[in-house]
């Protein structure tokens, strides 16, 4: 295909994807999934900062009982658009948008997406969304928390909801059509040999959350736009005073927001199957299991979204049974943990960053989701919901998860998106300074949740000692959380060339140049091995790469 | 398929083939279920509109019929046989992009969005008769000097007033949302049939109580414009979609070996037309029978 | 080359539908329309509450799937079409049903004595 | 009365199935332990034995095994239904209402708790009930939604407008009990909260009596203003502070948003008290709720008397002195509460029926 191409440069500054072109126009006008996952990657970074940001605005004025840093208003405020900014513009694009779109049609062989102009399309609707939310958030921003619970989001707040409304709306699309893509590139665009079950299980995932974007999704923008109109209009469908109903914008709301839960932890996994995987250089255990576990969770997780619902006036009934669901659906999860865990066993592990992050998930996920099972207990719910105990829980799932998972996969791909290696040791700091931190700041907070201490509040001052530990956490957190926004960028600059397979992996994505030409394969690749192949099959020059000393330092 | 491409070493690039696949076969999957997982997006979309009218409707059955009886089920049931036609000429559109016959697909093509239109001029219609009569549920939004109303409402009490009863013009300064009408309630309280959310959102003091009546009239009104104003903006959408289609089949791109785009938009319209094959029903018809029978 | 879907369909076969059989879908979809209104103008209460509401989705239902079978050409289409259309309908009852499953049994009352 | 220690680990349990949510959190604990020790343990133990030996070997060919997959599959599976029985028996506790209960009637409104109880007591933020007894609460609010929480009884339930939910409990040990709103309501969310006070029954007898004891307007103006009313969690001075400065404000010129001033004398802090948003001060927000319903004229007398003290005038009555009503602040206690409650004998007389209280919930749809 590109043969014409690199033959003529075939000399040392091999044409990829980043020198491809340097204008402006080049970049914005790109159809190359590779660019489009690097714009992803430096907004998606952006909009981490900025909820990182209110998240220490939360915790320093959490540092003492009484509202004296912030006043109460702008508390309200600081919380809801830090859970805004977080969930909707960094965590639900984060792995999809970044790893996803670099890696996908990589690693199953495929010159781009399917859909490249919807590709692009995609990330400009993430812009104008991002930027008509920012922009809203500028003129005054929004205090209704990020569930925009009716009738306080259409009749009392007095902040501009419909802006950040419109602004999700928009974005939503972005979510939506990201999905398509994928769904359309994985059935379609597989290399020969490339059958479903040798697909590598980051690709499973993908296909997974896909399902649920598409599915979930739309859900999410009919349901802000009849906020919207409801703010407008004031016909009341949300409004029980002229006979509306509170509730049901509830309802709406989390059958979009539970099965988004998962479009926020199904790519965590599978990276994690990935780094797991490969860092033990092993096959994974019970590859069909994951595979298929991913699908399960994508399809039982539309039916559970009453249990955020048990005390809001739903039905006993419909709460035991969204509660006896939300068992079930446990169990996907359960088995994914289980095998990721029997992956190691007589693996040959190495301690590389990325695998440290996958450790980490594993034992932060695990606390996370078994505290899930705790929300889950519709009698153990009733004391706990909107307390800390919730907090913790879905920051364990999602930052000890999701944002570990990313970090993790951004370490492991960073030498093929770039071609550069970040420092080892600093990685390794930041890891742990990361792990430390989370725990330290989120720990606590289970039993503040316990004892009582309600979400979005001020508290009371016998609260006080195990919030200091919580914002003493996020402090070490946000220090290994900058870590890497340094050593990344310096690697950039005076990283030492990574090679095309740093690590001696069998994946399609290893088998190109790092990074990668435009059109990703010089050759079009033909898949005769496993998912997760060492041995010979792989074909690797192990030999090869052991007698090559600056490979990799272990 | 897998037999052309392995032996065509050349790179022939067929017309309309893009950069990242192989050959036609790979593209027009791609993009057939790329347009089926929108298809899918949209019936959600909708869905949480359905959602919300199965909810109300549910709740508030009578609010909804009289609503319900008061769209004029004509403009409707000749929206829907528009539709209907607009589609037979959608797919003969495709027929005929198949068969390669350039002029038929203009036609077609031309009498799609004909018809699209004409649906489009109707709802304009409708809607012009809503804002006139004051049944627009956005406050501001209805006629404010002589708006139309029942001429007997201020005589009589709610749920007397004949909607059949020739209407007086009447100032409506704030523009404001005009029901006065509810002698279902009435009808439905005698037979025994409320539910109970209606037995709390009717009355006050155990009276008929025409304003939340009215309240609930709303809502049924809300949720109409809603979805036929989402359904008529994806009508727009398809207009749009037409009149690209029919620059491109006027130039004869079109063939039997490439109508994708054809074929494509052509599900997008046909499923604009399925949305209205329910909303026909749910918005127009359903409460029709308590005028009539029992 | 791709090896995606194992059907063999270079293109989509479009050999299927002749011109009367589109027109006959077609009366089909017209009757529909004008059956859905009279059965609408009908009480049927008498067979059980909501019965009307049951024949107009009853006949909605039949147009849509003669749509979709034959303009959308869903008949002749790979299974993932298939899939995919059914999937989206089986999505939308779960919305319907659980949401209706609170409201539903929600009288005499969630919390209630 | 919380618990002691420097962390505290539990809250108290003082409601007769606290024990039961406790108990269920112990035994969710114990499975998360059993499958986290196990889960980390291996890993360690693996990423230990495991370490790799040589550069780029590779691991034992191992693709899977069926009978692992099934038990991991059914075991987690058998486990979470123990769970689910476990929840919902205890949630078929906290949500059958007992046919015996006292009723107790709780209008939530941003952001406070008006409660009233079926002998016509009227109070805000907070709630006095006697101990080993049912309780039934029957909750609604006249704005967005808020949610009940009793952390000490282990139970919430949310308020939704133009609906009644229901509450139950029966508490069985004396104290004072932190209520919380739980669900979020906008600007003083975290205001909107008080506390309980479970009495003995011959202490609650007495304080739905009243107590008569000689307190002076001033005295009675600061225990609502400070405590009953819960004027002060906005007026008080400090951070927290939304509402206007009170202190010295009587006799002088109050500018008035969009121009104009009022002298501030009895009529105009009747008028803020009553219909606060007709005459807002410039520099707020005119979020100050209506008080009118909910203050008698007698107390309205004593409110303005107090807010008058506050500027150093004393009107018929003796002046207030900090130090002498420290009594009248302890309404910390519930055991002495008693002698701090104002006698409302004029309108329990007429409030005996809940729906003609103003103060009682409202009909279901307004
Ligand atoms: C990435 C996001 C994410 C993920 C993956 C999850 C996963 C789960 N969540 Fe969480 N959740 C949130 C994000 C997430 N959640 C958020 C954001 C909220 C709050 C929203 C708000 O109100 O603002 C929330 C709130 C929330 C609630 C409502 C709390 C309340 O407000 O009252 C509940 C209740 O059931 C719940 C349950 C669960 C369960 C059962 C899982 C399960 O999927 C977990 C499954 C995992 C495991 C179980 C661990 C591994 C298994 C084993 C080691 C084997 C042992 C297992 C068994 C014995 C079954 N979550
Ligand atoms: C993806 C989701 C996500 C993430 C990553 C986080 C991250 C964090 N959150 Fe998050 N949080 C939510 C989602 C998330 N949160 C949601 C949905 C809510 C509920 C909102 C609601 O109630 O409506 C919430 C609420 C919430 C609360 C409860 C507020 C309340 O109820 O009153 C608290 C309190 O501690 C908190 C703390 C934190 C902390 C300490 C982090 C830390 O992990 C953050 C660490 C990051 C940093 C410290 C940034 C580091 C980098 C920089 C600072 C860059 C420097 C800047 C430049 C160079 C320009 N969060
Ligand atoms: C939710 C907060 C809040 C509560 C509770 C509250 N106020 Fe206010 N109050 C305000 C605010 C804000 C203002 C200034 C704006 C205005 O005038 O409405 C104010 C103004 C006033 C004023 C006028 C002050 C001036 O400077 O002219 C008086 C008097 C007053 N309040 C008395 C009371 C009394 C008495 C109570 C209790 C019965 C009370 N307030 C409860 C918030 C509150
Ligand atoms: Cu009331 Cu929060
Ligand atoms: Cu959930």
């Amino acid at each position: 295909m590109q043969d014409a191409i690199t033959a003529e440069y075939s000399g040392p500054p091999k044409l990829n994807y980043l020198n491809n072109g340097f204008t402006l126009k080049s970049w914005l006008l790109t159809k190359d999934h590779k660019r489009i996952a690097i714009m992803y990657l430096i907004t998606v970074s952006l909009f981490f900062m900025a909820g990182g940001l209110y998240a220490s605005a939360i915790r320093l004025e959490l540092l003492t009982p009484a509202s004296d840093l912030l006043q109460t208003g702008t508390y309200n405020k600081v919380f809801t658009q830090h859970g805004i900014l977080m969930i909707f513009f960094f965590l639900i694009p984060s792995i999809p948008a970044v790893l996803g779109n670099f890696i996908l049609p990589i690693m199953i062989g495929a010159k781009d997406l399917a859909l490249p102009r919807i590709n692009l399309l995609s990330l400009y609707i993430y812009w104008v969304g991002g930027a008509f939310t920012v922009w809203a958030l500028l003129q005054g921003g929004v205090d209704t928390g990020w569930t925009f619970y009716t009738p306080y989001s259409t009749t009392f707040s007095n902040t501009y909801v419909m802006a950040v409304g419109l602004g999700i709306f928009i974005n939503g699309f972005s979510s939506i059509l990201t999905g398509l893509n994928f769904i359309v590139t994985v059935h379609t665009m597989r290399a020969p040999g490339m059958t479903w079950f040798r697909l590598p299980l980051f690709v499973w995932a993908q296909y997974a959350t896909s399902l649920v974007m598409i599915l979930g999704t739309p859900v999410i923008a009919i349901t802000v736009l009849l906020l919207a109109i409801e703010r407008f209009a004031r016909v009341g469908i949300f409004d029980p005073t002229i006979g509306g109903d509170p509730i049901l914008f509830q309802h709406m709301f989390w059958f979009y927001s539970h099965p988004a839960v998962y479009i926020m932890i199904l790519p965590g996994m599978g990276v994690i199957s990935e780094l797991i995987s490969n860092f033990s250089r092993k096959k994974i255990f019970g590859y069909e299991f994951i595979a298929f576990s991913s699908i399960a969770i994508a399809v039982f997780g539309f039916l559970v979204w009453g249990h955020h619902m048990f005390v809001s006036g739903q039905s006993v009934y419909a709460g035991l049974v969204f509660s006896f669901l939300t068992m079930v659906v446990a169990v996907p999860s359960a088995i994914k943990m289980f095998n990721w865990t029997a992956t190691m066993y007589k693996g040959s592990i190495s301690y590389d960053t990325p695998m440290l992050y996958g450790i980490g998930f594993m034992g932060l996920f695990l606390i996370g989701g078994l505290t899930g099972l705790f929300l889950g207990a519709i009698g153990l719910t009733v004391h706990l919901t909107d307390t800390y105990f919730v907090v913790a829980h879905f920051h364990y799932v999602m930052v000890g998860g999701q944002v570990i998972a990313y970090l993790g996969g951004i370490h492991y791909w960073w030498p093929k998106m770039t071609g550069k290696m970040y420092s080892e040791f600093w990685g390794k700091i930041s890891a742990m300074l990361v792990f430390v931190g989370f725990n330290l700041t989120f720990f606590p907070q289970f039993i503040l949740g316990y004892m009582g201490m309600p979400r979005r509040y001020s508290y009371p001052p016998e609260f006080q000692v195990l919030n200091i530990f919580s914002t003493a956490g996020a402090s070490v957190l946000g220090v290994g959380l900058i870590l890497p926004l340094i050593y990344l960028t310096q690697s950039l600059i005076s990283g030492k060339a990574a090679g095309d397979n740093p690590w001696m992996l069998p994946g399609l994505e290893w088998r190109t140049s790092s990074p990668p030409p435009t059109e990703n394969f010089d050759v079009m690749p033909v898949v005769t091995w496993e998912a997760y192949e060492f041995g010979e099959e792989s074909g690797l020059d192990l030999e090869g790469a052991r007698a090559n000393e600056s490979v990799r330092t272990v | 398929m897998s037999s052309h491409s392995e032996t065509g070493k050349f790179h022939y690039h067929e017309p309309g083939l893009q950069h990242q696949f192989e050959d036609m076969g790979q593209q027009e999957e791609s993009v057939s279920i790329g347009m089926w997982m929108f298809l899918v997006q949209e019936i959600m979309f909708f869905g949480g509109l359905f959602t919300a009218y199965l909810v109300f409707r549910s709740k508030y059955p009578m609010a909804f019929a009289a609503g319900s009886n008061h769209l004029d089920a004509f403009w409707g049931g000749l929206n829907t046989l528009v539709l209907i036609v607009s589609s037979l000429t959608m797919a003969l559109t495709v027929y005929y992009a198949q068969k390669s016959n350039r002029n038929m697909q203009v036609i077609m093509i031309l009498l799609t969005m004909a018809f699209g239109a004409t649906f489009l001029g109707v709802k304009t219609i409708e809607y012009r008769d809503k804002f006139n009569h004051g049944l627009v549920p956005v406050q501001g939004w209805n006629k404010r000097i002589k708006a139309e109303t029942n001429a007997e409402h201020e005589t009589k009490p709610c749920w007397e007033v004949d909607h059949n009863a020739p209407a007086i013009e009447h100032p409506n300064p704030r523009g404001e949302f005009q029901w006065t009408d509810c002698s279902l309630v009435k009808k439905a309280q005698d037979e025994g049939y409320l539910t109970n959310a209606e037995k709390i959102g009717y009355f006050s003091n155990g009276e008929i109580d025409a304003n939340k009546f009215r309240d609930k009239v709303r809502i049924f009104y809300y949720l109409y414009f809603v979805m036929t104003g989402l359904h008529a903006l994806h009508m727009i959408v398809g207009l749009a979609l037409m009149t690209w289609l029919l620059i491109v089949a006027w130039r004869g791109s079109f063939s039997e070996d490439y109508y994708m785009p054809v074929e494509m938009s052509g599900l997008y319209w046909h499923f604009v037309d399925i949305v209205w094959i329910f909303l026909f029903p749910l918005l127009y018809l359903l409460g029709r029978h308590f005028m009539h029978g029992g | 080359m791709a090896e995606y879907e194992q059907h063999d369909h270079d293109h989509i076969e479009h050999d299927h539908m002749t011109i009367p059989k589109y027109i006959g879908i077609f009366l089909v979809l017209v009757v529909g329309t004008i059956l859905t209104y009279f059965a609408a103008t009908v009480d049927l209460d008498f067979i059980f509450p909501g019965a009307n509401t049951l024949v107009a989705l009853l006949i909605a239902f039949t147009k849509m799937t003669c749509v979709m079978l034959f303009f959308m050409h869903v008949y002749w289409s790979p299974r993932m079409i298939w899939l995919s259309a059914v999937a989206s309908f089986f999505w939308l009852a779960i919305m319907f049903s659980y949401t209706m499953q609170d409201y539903l049994t929600r009288d005499p009352g969630v919390f209630s004595p | 009365m919380q618990t002691n220690s420097w962390v505290p680990l539990f809250p108290e349990q003082a409601s007769t199935f606290a024990w039961q949510v406790d108990l269920l959190y112990l035994y969710l604990i114990v499975i998360s332990v059993a499958f986290t020790i196990p889960i980390v343990v291996a890993v360690f133990l693996f990423a230990l034995k495991y370490r790799e030996k040589e550069k780029f070997a590779s691991g034992a060919e191992i693709h899977g095994s069926m009978v692992l997959e099934a038990g991991w599959s059914f075991l987690p599976f058998v486990i979470s239904m123990t769970i689910f029985l476990g929840g919902a028996v205890v949630y078929y506790n906290q949500y059958k209402m007992p046919e015996d209960a006292m009723q107790v009637y709780v209008v939530g409104k941003q952001w406070m708790w008006k409660i009233q109880h079926e002998t016509g007591q009227r109070e805000i933020n907070e709630l006095h009930i006697p101990v080993n007894r049912k309780v039934k609460l029957t909750m609604t609010t006249e704005d967005a939604l808020h949610d009940f929480s009793i952390p000490a009884f282990r139970t919430k339930a949310d308020v939704v407008p133009g609906r009644y939910t229901y509450l139950w409990f029966e508490a069985n040990k004396p104290g004072k009990y932190h209520l919380f709103c739980a669900e979020y309501c906008g600007l003083n969310h975290s205001g909107m909260g008080g506390y309980v006070y479970v009495m003995e029954q011959s202490d609650f007898d007495n304080w739905l009596e009243g107590n008569v004891s000689g307190q002076t307007p001033v005295e009675q103006g600061r225990d609502l203003f400070e405590n009953k009313l819960g004027c002060a969690s906005c007026h008080a001075g400090g951070p927290q502070q939304r509402g206007a400065k009170l202190e010295g404000i009587y006799g002088k010129d109050v500018h008035l948003v969009g121009g104009g001033t009022v002298t501030a004398n009895d009529e105009y802090i009747r008028n803020s008290i009553l219909n606060p948003g007709s005459q807002v001060v410039e520099g707020f927000q005119p979020i100050m709720p209506t008080f009118k319903g909910q203050v008698t004229e007698e107390q309205l007398v004593s409110l303005v008397a107090y807010i008058k003290s506050l500027s150093g005038i004393t009107g018929s009555t003796s002046t207030s002195q900090p130090a002498s009503n420290s009594a009248a602040n302890s309404g910390s206690n519930a055991r002495t509460n008693s002698n701090t409650m104002t006698p409302r004998r004029a309108d329990r007389g007429q409030g005996n029926t809940p729906g003609s209280n103003p103060n009682a919930p409202g009909p279901a749809n307004r």
